[in-house]
């Protein structure tokens, strides 16, 4: 038994080291080397140093054309839920002109933006989402929220039975991967891009009844 | 000096040629501001003059509201293979440039 | 002012019903489609082609020479048909590298000019918009042709694989790598289609597309700036000019671009 | 560029100096340079500055241009008219802080079709117009949309 385990496994190593030969660097080798150029080939310039090269869980998991594996997906997903600061007062609503304007914007965060500070970035929604239907140019990378608010049938957003969705918005707003482990969607109140007032102001132009995203 | 223009022109139906050019110009428009909030001063092409075989044919005055790196077509009547196009632009700082095309 | 105001008046009615009409036949992304169709003809990049040209040709440097016996990976002094072979593997540097960084080793070695100093430079300013006039016009020599990249040497599969897992890399404020918004079909930044550059995205696009004059800001945009300002826009740190990961991202776009037609210098947005 | 072209080019720039030396050439144009039309902010008193009457609009004028451009920075614009007596031909973008943008000089020599880029930052009418020998003014109009584009950072 011992000994066909030892066979098994050297020629097992053997195939690697022919494969190793045939192929070049194996897998895991290739994967150190594109760290280390990552690092190597970054500087600070401006606001953005290269310490946003430090990945955290999800962004390392996510790094892949890989699944990401089903236990580290709901890892990912508890770290992020865990995250969520619910807003303060219980106050979720700003208004939904300010909203707009925070989406259409998509700037802030770049090493060409002089300050980090909340109040210079936009949401970049429209990049990626139709928001607002007079808006011709909008994305498709995420889904079309033309109409969000009406469809999930919110007629009144402090209502009881608009809670779950009231909720749930905030927490995809602030932190997206509560619900999706590898969304594309930045973590807007976690990683400190948006700030409390600007998200309630995106969710006034998501779900109050009179928002034209809602006509 | 400016760099050179980029002329082509080619004969078409109807006895005449296709005139397309490219110029080489910022076309400051003198109502942005650079990092410091400092004004940048309008530089702009204000005249392009085109002939055809040495004799005026059109002559043109422009705002900074024309594109950087400007394109200009037009067609010259009467013009055929062989013939010269010449065309000059003056900008508001006083540069100039003349490049020339045979048409094709 | 009466006719004017009347006419203006009837123009807008008149404008109105077309739009309707209109709008049901042709949607916005028809409209940006006839519009790119336009701009087309009378491309500034052939600009930066011509003075590209100019200083390939031009003796210049310390050395004052000119560039003309520059190997592009076909041989000294032969541009046609290098463009589409590029980022390769070069024995002489023993490195895997794209067209601006051999252009800049070029102009080092043949006319003595300092690679360092050029890579420090600024885009669009001094040397640096040389290297990019110069690579303007390189790819001018190959348009039409398609891209052939190789990956015989063992570098040049190393710098594929490193080019993919870069690819991939999420990181920043906003989490996004190259992946994020380039690795699925027939999606779009506001009104701008997003080639999926994991596979051939086909003809003219992507890869096969740049360098390219850029209208929102009349600049000539090179692939390292290109690169650039996408590692911008990602909210990454700023990625060194020729850097490593810059040069194996460009092998592994230009790898699965196989096939494609290049359509560079384009005009984009 | 082939290089036949290339020589032209320096036999031009050539010819051009030597002119210039000779003093054949005029030293500015900026005093022939249409400032009054130029700084109109409207199509009516553009027209009148470049000689014209009241405007008129004209199915025999044509504007052409996009329904929608990506990018205002440049939007490819044309005018043009098949009518005889023709002196000029402007280019105007309505909501442009200054509304003219360019103005041809028709001749014998040239058609009365001439296409190039304009700045535009919204969207907005853009005119075609033609100012007549007698004084007439006529144009044609589109609008043309323009949007925001990119990652807008």
């Amino acid at each position: 038994m011992n000994t066909r385990f030892a066979l098994i496994a050297a020629a097992a190593g053997a195939a690697v080291l022919l494969a190793g030969c045939a192929t070049g660097p194996s897998k895991a080798e290739l994967d150190q080397q594109a760290m280390a150029l990552m690092k190597a080939s970054f500087r600070d310039q401006g606001i953005a140093k290269v310490d946003r090269l430090n990945q955290d869980l999800g962004q390392a998991a996510c790094s892949t054309d890989a699944e990401v594996s089903d236990e580290v997906a709901e890892r990912i997903r508890n770290e992020a839920l865990a995250s969520i600061r619910w807003p303060a007062g219980g106050q979720y609503f700003g208004n939904w002109i300010d909203g707009e304007r925070i989406a259409q914007s998509g700037r802030g965060m770049t090493w060409t933006d002089a300050s980090a500070e909340t109040r210079n970035n936009g949401g970049n929604c429209y990049n990626c989402h139709q928001i607002d239907k007079k808006e011709l140019s909008y994305g498709t990378i995420g889904p079309s929220l033309w109409n969000y608010g009406k469809l999930r049938g919110i007629t009144d957003v402090t209502a009881p039975t608009a809670a779950p969705i009231v909720q749930y918005t905030w927490a995809k707003l602030w932190n997206s991967k509560a619900y999706a482990a590898c969304s594309n969607m930045p973590r807007f109140g976690h990683m400190k891009v948006l700030d409390e007032q600007q998200i309630r102001h995106i969710m006034s132009l998501l779900l109050d009844p009179r928002s034209p995203v809602n006509q | 000096m400016a760099d050179p223009m980029r002329i082509r022109a080619q004969s078409a139906a109807g006895g005449k040629a296709t005139v397309r050019v490219l110029m080489s110009h910022e076309m400051e428009t003198g109502q942005r501001r650079d990092s410091a909030g400092k004004v940048i001063p309008a530089w702009f092409i204000q005249e392009v003059r085109a002939e055809h075989n040495g004799k005026q044919v059109m002559r043109a005055e422009w705002s900074p509201s024309v594109s950087k790196n400007p394109f200009l077509q037009f067609s010259v009547r009467g013009a055929k293979a062989g013939d010269k196009v010449t065309i000059h632009w003056t900008d508001n700082k006083g540069d100039k440039r003349t490049d020339e095309a045979t048409v094709s | 002012m009466k006719p004017i105001t009347r006419a203006a008046l009837a123009a807008v009615v008149a404008a109105a019903f077309c739009g309707a009409a209109w709008a049901q036949a042709k949607s916005a992304a028809d409209g940006i489609a006839e519009y790119r169709k336009m701009l087309e003809d009378g491309n500034p990049a052939e600009l930066f082609e011509a003075k590209g040209e100019d200083l390939w040709k031009k003796k210049r440097g310390p050395k004052n020479a000119s560039l003309e016996q520059c190997d592009l990976g076909k041989g000294p002094g032969v541009v046609k048909g290098a463009f589409v072979e590029l980022p390769r593997f070069f024995a002489d540097t023993g490195k895997v590298q794209d067209l601006e960084t051999r252009l800049v080793h070029c102009m080092a070695t043949l006319q003595g000019l300092d690679a360092a100093e050029i890579a420090k430079t600024r885009f669009g300013q001094g040397e640096m918009a040389n290297v990019t006039a110069l690579a303007t016009w390189v790819a001018s020599m190959s348009r039409g042709m398609k891209f052939n990249l190789s990956q015989a040497h063992a570098e040049e599969r190393r710098s594929y694989e490193i080019g993919k897992r870069v690819f991939f890399f999420r990181g920043g404020t906003h989490d996004f790598s190259c992946a994020a918004c380039h690795s699925a079909d027939g999606q779009r930044i506001r009104l701008q289609d997003l080639p999926n550059l994991t596979k051939n995205p086909g003809d003219g696009i992507g890869f096969a597309a740049w360098p390219a004059y850029r209208v929102s800001n009349g600049e000539m945009w090179s692939m390292q700036l290109r690169l650039n300002d996408c590692y911008r826009q990602q909210r990454f740190p700023y990625p060194g000019f020729g850097s490593e990961i810059t040069v194996a991202l460009g092998t592994y776009m230009g790898v699965n671009a196989k096939g494609a037609e290049s359509i560079a210098p384009a005009i984009k947005r | 560029m082939n290089p036949s072209r290339r020589e032209a080019l320096t036999h031009s720039a050539a010819l051009f100096g030597l002119l210039a030396t000779a003093g054949l050439l005029p030293a500015h144009a900026q005093a022939s340079w249409s400032q009054t039309a130029f700084e109109a902010k409207s199509l009516a008193d553009a027209a009148k500055a470049l000689g014209g009457g009241a405007p008129a609009e004209s199915k025999d004028v044509t504007i052409t241009g996009p329904d929608i451009a990506e990018n205002g920075a440049v939007v490819p614009v044309g005018c043009s008219t098949a009518l005889t007596g023709v002196k000029r031909m402007a280019i105007m973008v309505e909501k442009n802080p200054n509304a003219l943008a360019a103005v041809f000089d028709v001749s014998d020599a040239v058609d009365a079709n001439f296409s190039t880029r304009v700045k535009m930052g919204q969207s907005s009418n853009v005119y075609a117009v033609a100012i007549m020998n007698d004084g007439k003014v006529l144009y044609g109009v589109k609008e043309i949309k323009v949007t925001l584009g990119g990652c807008g950072g």
